[in-house]
């Protein structure tokens, strides 16, 4: 098992026959995972390394089944590209694309939890269980960093996922899977969203989040730790403790986040909770032995 | 992209909301074209984008012409760097109430929030009297409905003629803040004159960054950053940010830039500045070069551990720009990801040493910084 | 209320649908100016509301202005009662297409039905190849998007330049459709013409009646009615429609008044009109009777079964209504629901025969109206 | 038990101080219904009938309890106060308004649907369960309608729901719940969607539904019938047999619906499916004597 997708998931490409679309279809093919089409309209009938490719998901599905749907689209074409994927069933969706407007982040957001679906994203790497599948722009090459293993892993921020999860590695540890949930300040599934699957999994047996000032994702976390909805070991790093305090948003920020989003907040909540927060990368590692108890 | 107050009021004009007679005054010259505009006594307002302003004494009364001009002469000092003041008639205020409209990132809705009592003190009182913070969520696609206003306007306590004009002021920022893809319209004070109208004391608008090319009205522009260096990067679509200490950051992605902050911070270092170039901007390592070496350093910190930015790329690029930049203080490189051998190679041809543990890096580059090392 | 054509297009050539050069003529003086517009030949278009024009003979082409003149003189006599002529440009054919935007109940959502082959055919095409209707649904919030556009068309077999049309025509019709709380909008045929462009050959447009307030463009008017007693109950808000029976009738509410026709024809009787002064009306059995015996009446037959439309207050109306309009056929009331027994002895009171069961007041109505009974 | 509505559900009431609001809350409280709030903006203090009002729903819930809604509320403001009860978190409305706008019946239908609660209406007289509480218009004096017993109702025609109901009750029968589904083209709650919980109430032995020319309502129940979602006995009579063609919906109705709207097309379907087709009003009774096997 493991947590979104597996070797199992029938995966369609939207942009597939772009520049990055068949570069990386190329490599979530190579790491087992199972793209059965592919999507761009007015390219029917081409294919892309094996995947055939329709003019729309309506006229893929016809011939194909899909459970899932990675994206390689545009920002102002993500939300259409997602509204798409939805109407045609599916519930599992990857965006990459970095710079989707915020009002449409919302629509997407929102259009996703009435109908039960999952859209991971924006501004992300995308997801990987290693050793089975990949959707997004994980390479197969850097072993030291992608590695299988039993630690689940969440993270805000692309740049810190390699330098975080190598210290994963470094600890003894592998990764069973990981999720960017993406450094937007409304992403599309939330920390705390994602923490039923992980405990659901038998494969994961702790979870490192990478989490970053700002926002309240990681003080949700705490809360479902709280609320017991999670009860495997945590450990969380999160950047940004000594940042001066940014641009404000004005009062309504503040007043509507009820003083969330600094790095010692979330630092305390988690801790309360019964996290271990590493104040550096090279202490989730560590820390990971620590709450499994390892010697 | 933050607004200054006027273009605010602005915005809030066209969709009917009253704010105050005002002038937009760019010369001490036009002194009197706003005196005529708003009358006396007026109010003084440094257009800045920093908070706090009334505190900061860039908020002040003018009961006379003379008193006007001593003002702005002040506050149009040079050193001041202030580049616009907002004269505006002064209100008759019986009771301010706060409004805003931001986003819930969390109910994926929009949210007003308001409050009986406005004001500079809202903060506090929202952290003290929390129950005092009316909240009422708008589904985006459904839009802002009726009785969602008049949920607001009870709870608020207005009611009457007032609560008229205050549904169209409720109805007017919620237009504006979607037609400019907002993430906070916020008028703090909302006047209730002694004459019993509704009046928009001040302004704030923030404008979602990834809209901008959808909103062509705002574009980036020099006034909007606080140093030259911060709009170039802007323009450059590089993120850039300017701190006072002596340590060149040049590094890949928010999350392991930040990260490098709080360790040089963690080493006793000092940061000269924030700047990513990773990403999008991953072969753009000479002109990252080029706005860091606006900063008198003491040592440049590389760091990257790039996936789609391959290492080999950045390596060249960093090469390539200390080839033709010629900075004179040392650089320490830690590029790692795709392609790192490749890149290791590149830099070790280039008689550099690249080092691939980000916390071993910043130590040294933070006792380079402090004249332990070279 | 369903549209003329020409008020059809008129909407669509408001959202940029391109529709053939035309002139809508009142008059046959105008002729001249039809041509200057037009050119020859040119089709010319009876501007009736009935379905079927072509196979009527009330869309013909004309080659010179002779034949112009002569189809107008005929379509224009008397007799037709056509009080006006859409005259187009006659379009070089390719291809027609099927496009309609309609509401599906079941769903909660509106939906786009199209056809690769249009034309006066395309409901028996529907019928026996039903898989070369192309459908899909539209959510009313988050509206029409592209992604929708781009199957339709890729269904149909659009692509290239006329695609461009085409997502144009698409999302016109869409927001036309929102803008004027339409039930119908449709486009058949949509001609795709040998130069490579997109006309909308006919237009039919139907507004939702509930929405007639906030669409103040459009109001009733005698032409929309075949008879002027038709459009006088429609302008009194009494649900009315014209038969060639002898049979009045006066009930209330729709389902019991559709019975009690059904009910009529059963028995062997013709009913003259069908006429509804339930509901909102229950209090107007005068002006109800006065569009009744616009009439060649046997009888009248009255039948209702009200709550809040009390059976008293209808007695006593019906009574008032006799007494001052004098009806000189027999009138057999039905009278029912709430305070029927006051209604009863009002009706006795002014020497009717009150019945209670809706069968046997038909069976009454009709024999009356055989000579059977009186 | 019953459907929709019994003895025990709270119901508050929108538009509660107009003149129909205040009349027919006193009935509906004097036959049973438990009323715990109303609501008029501006009226907030005031009491109809003893039932306290106001301002907002938001603000009666701060005090009371609601399952149901009940909108006394013009059609033009009908979408705000079905949004503002559902907002609420109340799943049962009736609203009665005859002439909401057909784009706003389909926004409140599908707002509905999203969030799982059951609108009736509108131009509907509202549902009754005779004896235990009634929502709408139901007058409580027509004895040898509203009589109590274990026949369901549900009725497209307001006018026709007396003149057949009256026929139930001639025949020896009397009713458990009578569901106004309305007269609109676009229902907010269709026929079949109300078939699970007559049969699911062990209170109801059968179904009558009064069906009218048009739309495919019946045919949906014939639908359910054949599927065995509904396995009870049912009765409809449909008005319209004899009228001529009326105006035609352009082709998109009659290639929308596939054919259906004719009675003739109800009748077969129905009789298909097992259900009995009163060809006049006064064999309702009868047809439910046989249905029923009561001699």
């Amino acid at each position: 098992m493991s947590v979104f997708i597996d070797k199992t998931t029938l995966v369609e490409v939207q942009g597939v026959t772009g520049k990055e679309g068949s570069f990386w279809t190329k490599h979530m093919v190579d790491l087992g995972t199972k793209v059965t089409f592919g999507v761009t309209p007015g390219k029917e009938g081409q294919s892309v390394e094996g995947v055939p490719v329709y003019h729309t998901v309506a006229r893929g599905l016809r011939e194909h089944k899909a459970d899932a749907a990675m994206l390689f689209v545009p920002p102002r074409f993500t939300k259409d590209a997602v509204y798409e994927a939805l109407d045609g069933g599916i519930r599992k969706i990857v965006t990459i694309a970095d710079g989707i407007p915020l009002h449409e982040m919302i629509q997407i957001r929102q259009a996703a939890k009435s109908c039960g679906a999952m859209v991971i994203g924006g501004n992300t790497s995308g997801v990987i269980s290693p050793g089975q599948a990949m959707m997004g722009f994980f390479p197969y090459w850097i072993e030291r960093v992608y590695k299988p293993g039993r630690i689940g892993v969440m993270t805000r921020s692309g740049s810190l996922t390699n330098e975080v999860t190598a210290e994963v590695v470094k600890g003894g540890f592998g990764v069973s899977s990981l999720i960017g949930i993406g450094g937007d300040s409304v992403p599309l599934t939330r920390f705390a969203e994602m923490l039923p699957a992980f405990q659901a999994d038998p494969d994961t047996d702790a979870v490192v989040i990478i989490g970053e000032l700002g926002g309240s994702m990681e003080e949700e976390v705490a809360e479902a730790m709280e609320a017991k909805i999670f009860t495997k070991p945590l450990v969380a790093f999160i950047g940004g403790r000594t940042a001066p305090e940014g641009k404000r948003m004005g009062h309504a920020g503040a007043i509507a986040t009820g003083g969330t989003g600094t790095v010692a907040g979330k630092h305390k909540a988690l801790t309360r909770a019964g996290a271990l927060v590493a104040s550096k990368p090279s202490l989730v590692g560590p820390l990971l032995r620590e709450a499994l108890h390892i010697k | 992209m933050k607004l200054f107050e006027f273009q605010a009021k602005e915005l809030f004009q066209a969709v009917g909301i009253p704010t105050p007679k005002g002038y937009v005054l760019e010369s001490a010259d036009d002194i009197g074209t706003a005196i005529e505009k708003t009358g006396l006594p007026c109010i003084v307002k440094a257009q800045v984008l920093t908070g706090g302003r009334g505190k900061a004494g860039l908020i002040r009364k003018a009961d006379t012409r003379a008193q006007l001009e001593s003002h702005v002469q002040d506050l149009f000092a040079p050193t001041r760097k202030i580049k616009r003041l907002l004269i505006e008639e002064a209100i008759d205020i019986d009771r301010e109430i706060y409004l805003s409209l931001t986003v819930d990132p969390v109910k994926a809705k929009l949210i007003f929030l308001a409050c009986a009592e406005g004001g500079v003190d809202i903060e506090e009182l929202a952290a003290k009297h929390p129950e005092k913070i009316i909240t009422r969520s708008v589904d985006i696609d459904q839009g802002l409905m009726d009785y969602q206003i008049t949920n607001l306007l009870f709870d608020l306590g207005i009611v009457g003629d007032i609560a008229k004009q205050a549904r169209s002021v409720i109805s007017g920022l919620y237009k504006t803040f979607r037609a400019h893809d907002a993430e906070l319209a916020e008028i703090n004070p909302l006047f209730i004159t002694k004459q019993g109208a509704l009046v928009a004391g001040d302004g704030k608008f923030i404008i979602d960054d990834n809209s901008l090319t959808r909103q062509p009205k705002f574009q980036l522009a020099r006034e909007y950053f606080d140093s030259c260096i911060e709009f170039e990067a802007a323009t450059e679509g590089i993120p850039y940010l300017q701190f006072d200490g002596d340590i060149g950051l040049l590094c890949a992605g928010a999350g392991l830039t930040t990260t490098v902050y709080d360790l040089i911070n963690d080493a006793g270092g000092k940061v000269a500045n924030y700047l990513e170039f990773g990403g999008a901007n991953y072969k753009r390592a000479m002109k990252a070069m080029e706005l860091c070496l606006k900063n008198n350093l003491k040592v440049i910190l590389v760091v990257t551990f790039g996936t789609i930015a391959r290492a080999d790329v950045m390596a060249q690029g960093l090469v390539e720009a200390i080839q033709a930049l010629k900075p004179t203080v040392p650089i320490v490189p830690c590029i790692r990801g795709t392609n790192e051998e490749e890149a290791t190679r590149i830099l070790k041809e280039a008689g550099l040493e690249p080092l691939f543990d980000t916390e071993e890096a910043v130590l040294k580059a933070v006792a380079i910084a402090a004249g332990r090392s070279k």
